[in-house]
């Protein structure tokens, strides 16, 4: 099966480093990703709270388009953005589960001579790497490993619940075994999945700058030199709001947040700039010095 | 029935931010919706919304439930028992952030994300949600900018929101805004599809096909 | 389901009729606690017991189509699980011969069902029952007394033809 | 539709009953009765309100003398649950029992039916189909067959010990299979009991050596049953004794052997400490054992592993009891009754991997703290936690693993009451802070609710609301170092954390991991949890479906002490009945062949399972052993020529009930295709 690319819209924007990331991983690894043609929105949380018909819609465009453009055989719909991810998911469950949302969705989608049968299966980047292309293989491709790196992996509530079937929903483990891969050390976390805030951020600030305050702290406790994190949203929560929290409540944090993909990239000694690093607000100098670590034990 | 004064101080110690005065609480049968359960519980795959046996763990895996007026499991309560006005006017339905782990968690296997999604359009359809609260505003912008364009775009997406509710907010995130934009993490320029007549037709298909649904 | 299994039934109007025959220990004992649980379901399958499926013997269900039945039901234990043994299995062979037949004799093959339902399945009885009226609804009355009568019919005004030949011959 | 056969010199007798509203309120009995009265061979035809009351039989009775009837037909409830009383009935009126058919028109019409015209239409055509089947109805004997007084208990528990006894001390010769090396249990492994707080093993010893002392009781401990054959009074049942690799005659318990073997320390996961403390490869599994006999265990025993042991534990042994080259026994013995005591296992708590369960030292199952509180537990009954720590606050979490449909639906019964007994032990021994985090507090039983008050007054907290997750992540210094509960007081409305050193999960009970195996093996049925079945929920709950096997303990649901002991004797006094009625009457629904048709064919001989037909060579005949037929009517189903019948379901019978059913007025009219017979 191919694997088509679907971005989503934050990763035109806030996201822009884990759309470089991605795609250089994916390329160094020799998956190819075509882009998902004339993609739409996802729909996003937000949509469901006004109209959930439209938003399976919406989804359903996404999920028909791939369906068309992967031929018949069925398609991965890659999409790293874990809301995409969710939505997409929940959409592709719930056009299979109830038949009558089904139907009022593709007779929409009749009138402009689309329908969906259901064959694309939505897939995180996560997932494919850890699942179709396997840990052994990255790490035979590992040529600077992250020596005594202490990662605090983040899965973030969206990618591992609760319509994803590759990892548990309380206790995912593939990113911690990924980072493993890596030669660093994931940090035994409870907090993996709990809520950064989200949108909230955005709407009652106070909220959700203490959802992300108590991760950011709880890792910080742990050791963690780094938090690398799979979805757009709560890298942006995690790392932009820092100085804000620290402002507020008096805190000292300062911990790197950066994308999975970015620190595959960089232990797959993949360029710094071709992953996006330079958009990080808070530099991974620990990643890099763990990395140069690492490298004579491989040259 | 009183809201809180909204969530910005927490109440860990006493229910301080609630304003003391004293008023007479007491429901009376006529004043219950007795079909708004059922009428959820259909709308928001909530098959088994009756079934809840209140044993509170949506409240406590719920990452937001502290700031809640009701938490989820009262929620789910008064829906079954038909408090309608208080449930539709209540912040929790505002404040869920579908992160789903009550829906992971529930021993009964109740969809209480959808539920929450579902009491939120019911709220927006009867025009009841508390004022000035940013959320649904959020929502309303974000569809109105993906009805047009096909996709949305961040920045303008904040734009609107902090123009409708609180224009001072815009000052104080301009900074970031700033930064984010010179790392490339924000365009100004607004992100469209190609075939943006062939959504439209979708979406109005969809509003053309409406029956009972709430939506 | 339920809302339209307790309309009441218009007179005369056509309902299928479906014979059921439930093994002794598993499946009419499923029935059993499908009463006792209050699983409301379809009135119109009626339950003959006997033994074991084994029992069922193929002249019954031919004979019950003959009759007027619109469908056939066995239950009996899951395979590994009758009651003395392996009867289950003997009519499972059964059914699937008699099947072939039934198709040539113009008898769809919905219209004979073999389920296992084991004694705590009182909801399979149920949901089993419900979904085999529906189908058979959809196929419409059977009513083989009624094509046999048309048949005999046919048969006569032939004999008829033949007889008028005859006398034209003796003429 | 008359039957010209023989519908001269039958005469039927039709009662429909109400059953109170049962049957009344969706059912027009009256209507019915009517109906039935325009029967063919119908006399009389009656409706009562309760047909299985004295009243209700002996208007049968009556009835049968006064209107010379010789057929009964009763519309009611199942057949299995009434048609002995009125059998009974029918032979007090001076009948024949089996002239008697009863038509099922409350579980299968009045309860699954809700409207009153189809139900009532169901049951005209149902009772119909009765009436014309008694036509052919044949005076019967019920088939004896003698008991074999022996009977046999499967599981050692404290049901197994109760049922095995009760059977002993009335005279029986017992077989009481266990599969672990001594019997007990997990009685043998509590503490104290609720809500009389006496020790367990005060209480449980004392039975246990009385098993092993009675002189009717046979116990075969590390042995498990592999086969069953036979029916009701007359089973073979073949037992595999595993190789203790000990001479049990010879072995005394002295414990010489274990204190020499070449393992100083306990290296190896000790099942009745459930993991808490290490035993060796050769050792006894607590104190009170019984038998009081020495075990090796061949997985780990480095004689067994390499053959190059020093063998000090056969030095040791000056009775010489010791016997590496022991094997696998099978023994087959005859009895007439079989009594499953299997019990249950624990939940297992890791599938709830968000309350830390094999995660975080410090969080326990019931089982594990039963033993730790225990004075002959692995700590002496001292409460020291994993990482050394005494706990000062301990927080005890209800329902894990039950109630939630992700895992076990139902409720465990026994989970309130002991949380509420470990939370009394718990603050006695630490005197800490003790927790319990309740859904609903279930109490029901003599004296339980006064334990609860109990524990009420000795200020335990009691929090109402199910436990989301415990974690060691802190959000505030005073959480540094703790377990952090999350939970909302739904009593308060409120979510509260609460930091402890120490918590205790309140695993439910489910059914063994092979209760599956076992089913299959004595032919009985499980329900959809995967406990044993009843006969009846209410009327026969220690019987199976297979006669003569009854069910006892948490092997048929959830259960507490008092409540297996009390299902126990219950089992025990059924098996009795049984074995002092001397013989049993099995239903004379075997078949026979009408020797003048049958052809010879050999058809039937493959498909009898029990192989109850033989040839007669000579006459070229098949002929069927009465004693082995157990009345399944295959061959019946099979034979070509129709040389075959069976007692009580003959083809007329069948033929009959089809006819009756299908053959409606308006059916002969308009081809069948309606079921409306007015």
């Amino acid at each position: 099966m191919n694997y088509i690319y679907y971005p989503g819209c934050s990763l035109h924007s806030t996201g822009k480093a884990y759309a470089e990331s991605v795609q250089t991983v994916f390329r160094a690894l020799d998956i190819s990703l075509e882009e998902l043609e004339d993609w739409n929105c996802c729909g996003a949380t937000s949509y469901f709270s006004m109209d959930e018909t439209e938003a399976f819609a919406l989804a359903a465009r996404n999920l028909e388009l791939a369906e068309n453009q992967g031929g018949n055989g069925g398609v991965n719909l890659i999409a790293p953005c874990a809301a995409c991810y969710l939505v997409l998911t929940k959409t592709q469950h719930y056009l299979t589960t109830y038949p009558d949302i089904k139907q009022k969705v593709n007779d929409a989608l009749d009138k402009v001579g689309l329908h969906y049968e259901g064959k694309t299966s939505v897939r995180h980047p996560l997932d494919v790497l850890v699942n179709d292309y396997g840990l052994d293989k990255i790490a035979k491709r590992v040529t600077r490993p992250l020596k005594g790196l202490k990662v605090a992996c983040y899965y973030g509530c969206q990618v591992v619940r609760p319509y994803a079937t590759f990892d548990d929903a309380m206790y995912p483990t593939s990113m911690d075994r990924l980072v493993k891969a890596l030669g660093a050390e994931p940090i035994e976390w409870p907090l993996k999945t709990r809520c950064c805030g989200g949108s909230l951020t955005g709407t009652i600030q106070e909220a959700g700058l203490r959802l992300s305050r108590a991760l950011l702290l709880d890792a910080q406790r742990r050791k963690a030199d780094i938090l690398v994190t799979c979805c757009p949203l709560c890298q942006h929560n995690l790392e932009c709001y820092q100085g804000r929290i620290n402002r507020k409540m008096k805190d000292h944090i300062d911990l790197p947040v950066a994308y999975f993909t970015q620190l595959m990239g960089m232990a797959l000694g993949l360029e710094e700039k071709e992953l996006g690093i330079h958009r990080l607000f808070i530099k991974p100098r620990v990643a890099v010095s763990a990395q140069k670590k690492g490298e004579p034990a491989h040259v | 029935m009183i809201l809180p004064t909204p969530i910005l101080n927490e109440t860990t110690r006493g229910f301080r931010s609630e304003k003391k005065k004293v008023v007479r609480r007491i429901k009376y049968e006529a004043e219950l919706d007795h079909d708004f359960g059922e009428h959820i519980a259909a709308h928001a795959y909530g098959e088994r919304l009756m079934s809840c046996i209140q044993c509170g763990t949506c409240s406590a895996t719920c990452p937001l439930s502290h700031y809640m007026d009701y938490t989820p499991r009262k929620i789910i309560a008064m829906t079954r028992e038909g408090f309608k006005e208080e449930v539709l006017n209540s912040l929790t339905i505002w404040l869920c952030a579908s992160c789903y782990s009550c829906l992971v968690q529930c021993p009964r296997q109740i969809h209480i994300t959808d539920v929450m999604y579902a009491l939120k359009r019911e709220a927006i359809a009867q025009g009841h949600y508390p004022r000035r609260l940013p959320i649904p505003v959020l929502a309303k912008a974000f569809v109105n900018q993906v009805r047009r364009n096909g996709r949305n775009t961040e920045s303008w997406l904040l734009v609107t929101l902090y123009l409708r509710t609180n224009p001072f907010k815009m000052l104080k995130e301009a900074v970031l805004g700033l930064r984010l934009f010179l790392a490339g993490r924000m365009s100004l320029k607004p992100d469209k599809i190609k075939r943006r007549k062939e959504l439209t037709t979708i979406l109005n298909a969809v509003e053309a096909g409406k029956g009972a649904s709430i939506s | 389901m339920l809302s339209d299994i307790n309309q009441p039934v218009p007179k005369g109007e056509w309902e299928p009729r479906i014979i059921a025959f439930f093994c002794n220990w598993c499946t009419y004992t499923a029935a059993d606690l499908a009463g006792v649980s209050r699983l409301k379901h379809a009135p119109n399958a009626r339950i003959i017991r006997v033994m074991c499926s084994g029992r069922v013997d193929p002249q019954f269900i031919l004979d019950a189509f003959a009759r007027g039945a619109d469908g056939v039901l066995i239950g009996g234990c899951h395979p590994g699980d009758c009651h003395y043994m392996e009867g289950n299995y003997k009519a499972l062979r059964r059914m699937r011969l008699l099947r072939r037949m039934m198709v040539d004799m113009g008898i769809e093959e919905a219209r004979l069902r073999l389920e296992w339902i084991s004694a705590s399945e009182g909801e399979r009885v149920r949901t089993v029952i419900n979904d085999m009226v529906a189908k058979i609804r959809a196929l419409g009355p059977l009513a083989l007394p009624g094509r046999f009568k048309e048949w005999d019919k046919e048969i006569e005004s032939l004999e008829d033809e033949v007889r008028g030949k005859e006398e034209a011959v003796h003429a | 539709m008359s039957d010209s056969s023989n519908n001269g010199s039958i005469r039927v007798g039709f009662y429909i009953c109400h059953c109170g509203h049962n049957i009344a309120s969706t059912i027009d009995v009256d209507a019915v009765a009517k109906y039935v009265a325009t029967l063919p061979g119908v006399i009389v035809s009656r409706d009562y309100k309760y047909m299985c009351s004295d009243p209700g039989q002996e208007m049968i009775q009556t009835d049968i003398k006064e209107h010379t009837l010789n057929r009964i037909v009763v519309a009611s409830c199942s057949p299995l649950l009434h048609e002995h009383t009125f059998r009974t009935a029918t032979e007090k009126g001076g009948l024949n029992p089996y002239f008697f058919q009863m038509v099922n028109i409350r579980e299968n019409v009045s309860w699954v039916h809700t409207n009153r015209e189809a139900a009532t239409l169901k049951a005209k055509d149902l009772a119909r189909a009765a009436v014309l089947r008694v036509f052919h109805h044949r005076s019967l004997e019920p088939k004896r067959v003698p008991v074999n007084p022996d009977a046999m208990v499967v599981g050692g528990g404290i049901a197994g010990i109760h049922a095995a006894l009760t059977l002993a001390n009335a005279g029986k010769k017992v077989y009481l299979i266990e599969r672990e090396p001594t019997i007990g249990g997990h009685m043998a492994m509590f503490d104290k009991t609720f809500p009389t707080l006496d020790c367990a093993a005060c209480i449980l010893t004392p039975k246990m050596s009385q098993v092993k002392n009675h002189p009717n009781i046979t116990l075969w401990t590390y042995s498990e049953v592999s086969k069953v054959e036979g029916y009701v009074g007359n089973y073979n049942v073949t037992v595999q004794r595993k190789p203790r690799y000990i001479i049990e005659d010879l072995c005394v318990g002295c414990m010489e052997c274990i204190e020499k073997c070449i393992y100083k320390e306990g290296k190896y996961f000790d099942e009745f400490n459930v993991g808490l403390s290490k035993r060796k490869p050769i050792y006894i599994p607590f104190p009170q054992a019984t038998p009081q006999l020495v075990v090796i265990d061949r997985e780990t025993c480095i004689e067994f592993k390499s053959g190059k042991c020093k063998k000090t534990c056969v030095e040791a042994c000056d009775r010489d009891a010791i016997d590496f080259k022991q094997t696998e026994r099978t023994e087959e013995v005859k009895v007439g009754t079989i009594i499953l005591a299997t019990g249950f296992q624990t939940f297992d708590a890791k599938r709830v991997p968000y309350y830390g369960y094999g995660k975080y030292p410090n969080v326990y199952t019931s089982l594990e703290v039963e033993r730790l509180v225990n004075a002959s537990g692995p700590t002496g009954g001292d409460v020291i936690l994993r990482d050394g720590r005494r706990p000062t606050s301990v927080a005890i979490i209800h329902c894990v693993g039950s109630r939630d449909k992700n895992t076990n639906r139902w409720c465990s019964r026994t989970c309130c009451m002991y949380s509420l007994k470990l939370a009394h032990l718990l603050k006695e021994h630490t005197d800490a802070e003790v927790y319990n985090f309740y859904i609903d507090m279930r109490t029901p039983g003599k004296s339980y609710e006064e334990f609860y008050d109990k524990l009420l007054e000795e200020n335990v907290h009691f929090i109402r609301g199910r436990v989301a997750e415990v974690t060691d992540w802190s959000d505030r210094p005073s959480e540094e170092g703790k377990l952090v509960i999350r939970v909302e007081d739904t009593m308060v409305g409120v979510v509260r954390r609460v930091p402890v050193d120490m918590v205790v999960l309140a695993v439910g009970m489910e059914p063994k991991s092979d209760a599956q195996d076992v089913r299959k093996l004595f032919n009985i049925s499980c329900s959809t949890e995967g406990f044993f079945l009843e006969r009846h929920p209410k009327l026969a709950p220690v019987d199976t479906f297979t006669e003569g096997v009854f069910i006892a303990g948490a092997c048929q649901g959830p259960k507490d002490i008092p409540d297996s002991v009390a299902q126990a004797g219950a089992a025990a006094a059924q098996a009795l009945t049984l074995i002092d009625s001397g013989e049993i009457e099995l239903e004379p629904n075997t078949a026979f062949v009408v020797q003048e048709e049958c052809s010879g064919c050999r058809t039937c001989l493959t498909i009898c399972p029990y192989s109850a037909i033989s040839r007669d060579e000579t006459k070229q005949k098949a002929y069927i052993n009465e004693a082995l037929c157990k009345g399944c009517g295959t061959c019946v189903a099979a034979c070509p020529s129709g040389a075959i019948k069976q007692n009580l379901f003959e083809d007329e019978m069948i033929f009959s009930e089809i006819r009756g059913i299908l053959e409606t007025e308006s059916a002969d009219t308009n081809g069948g295709s309606s079921c409306c017979p007015t």
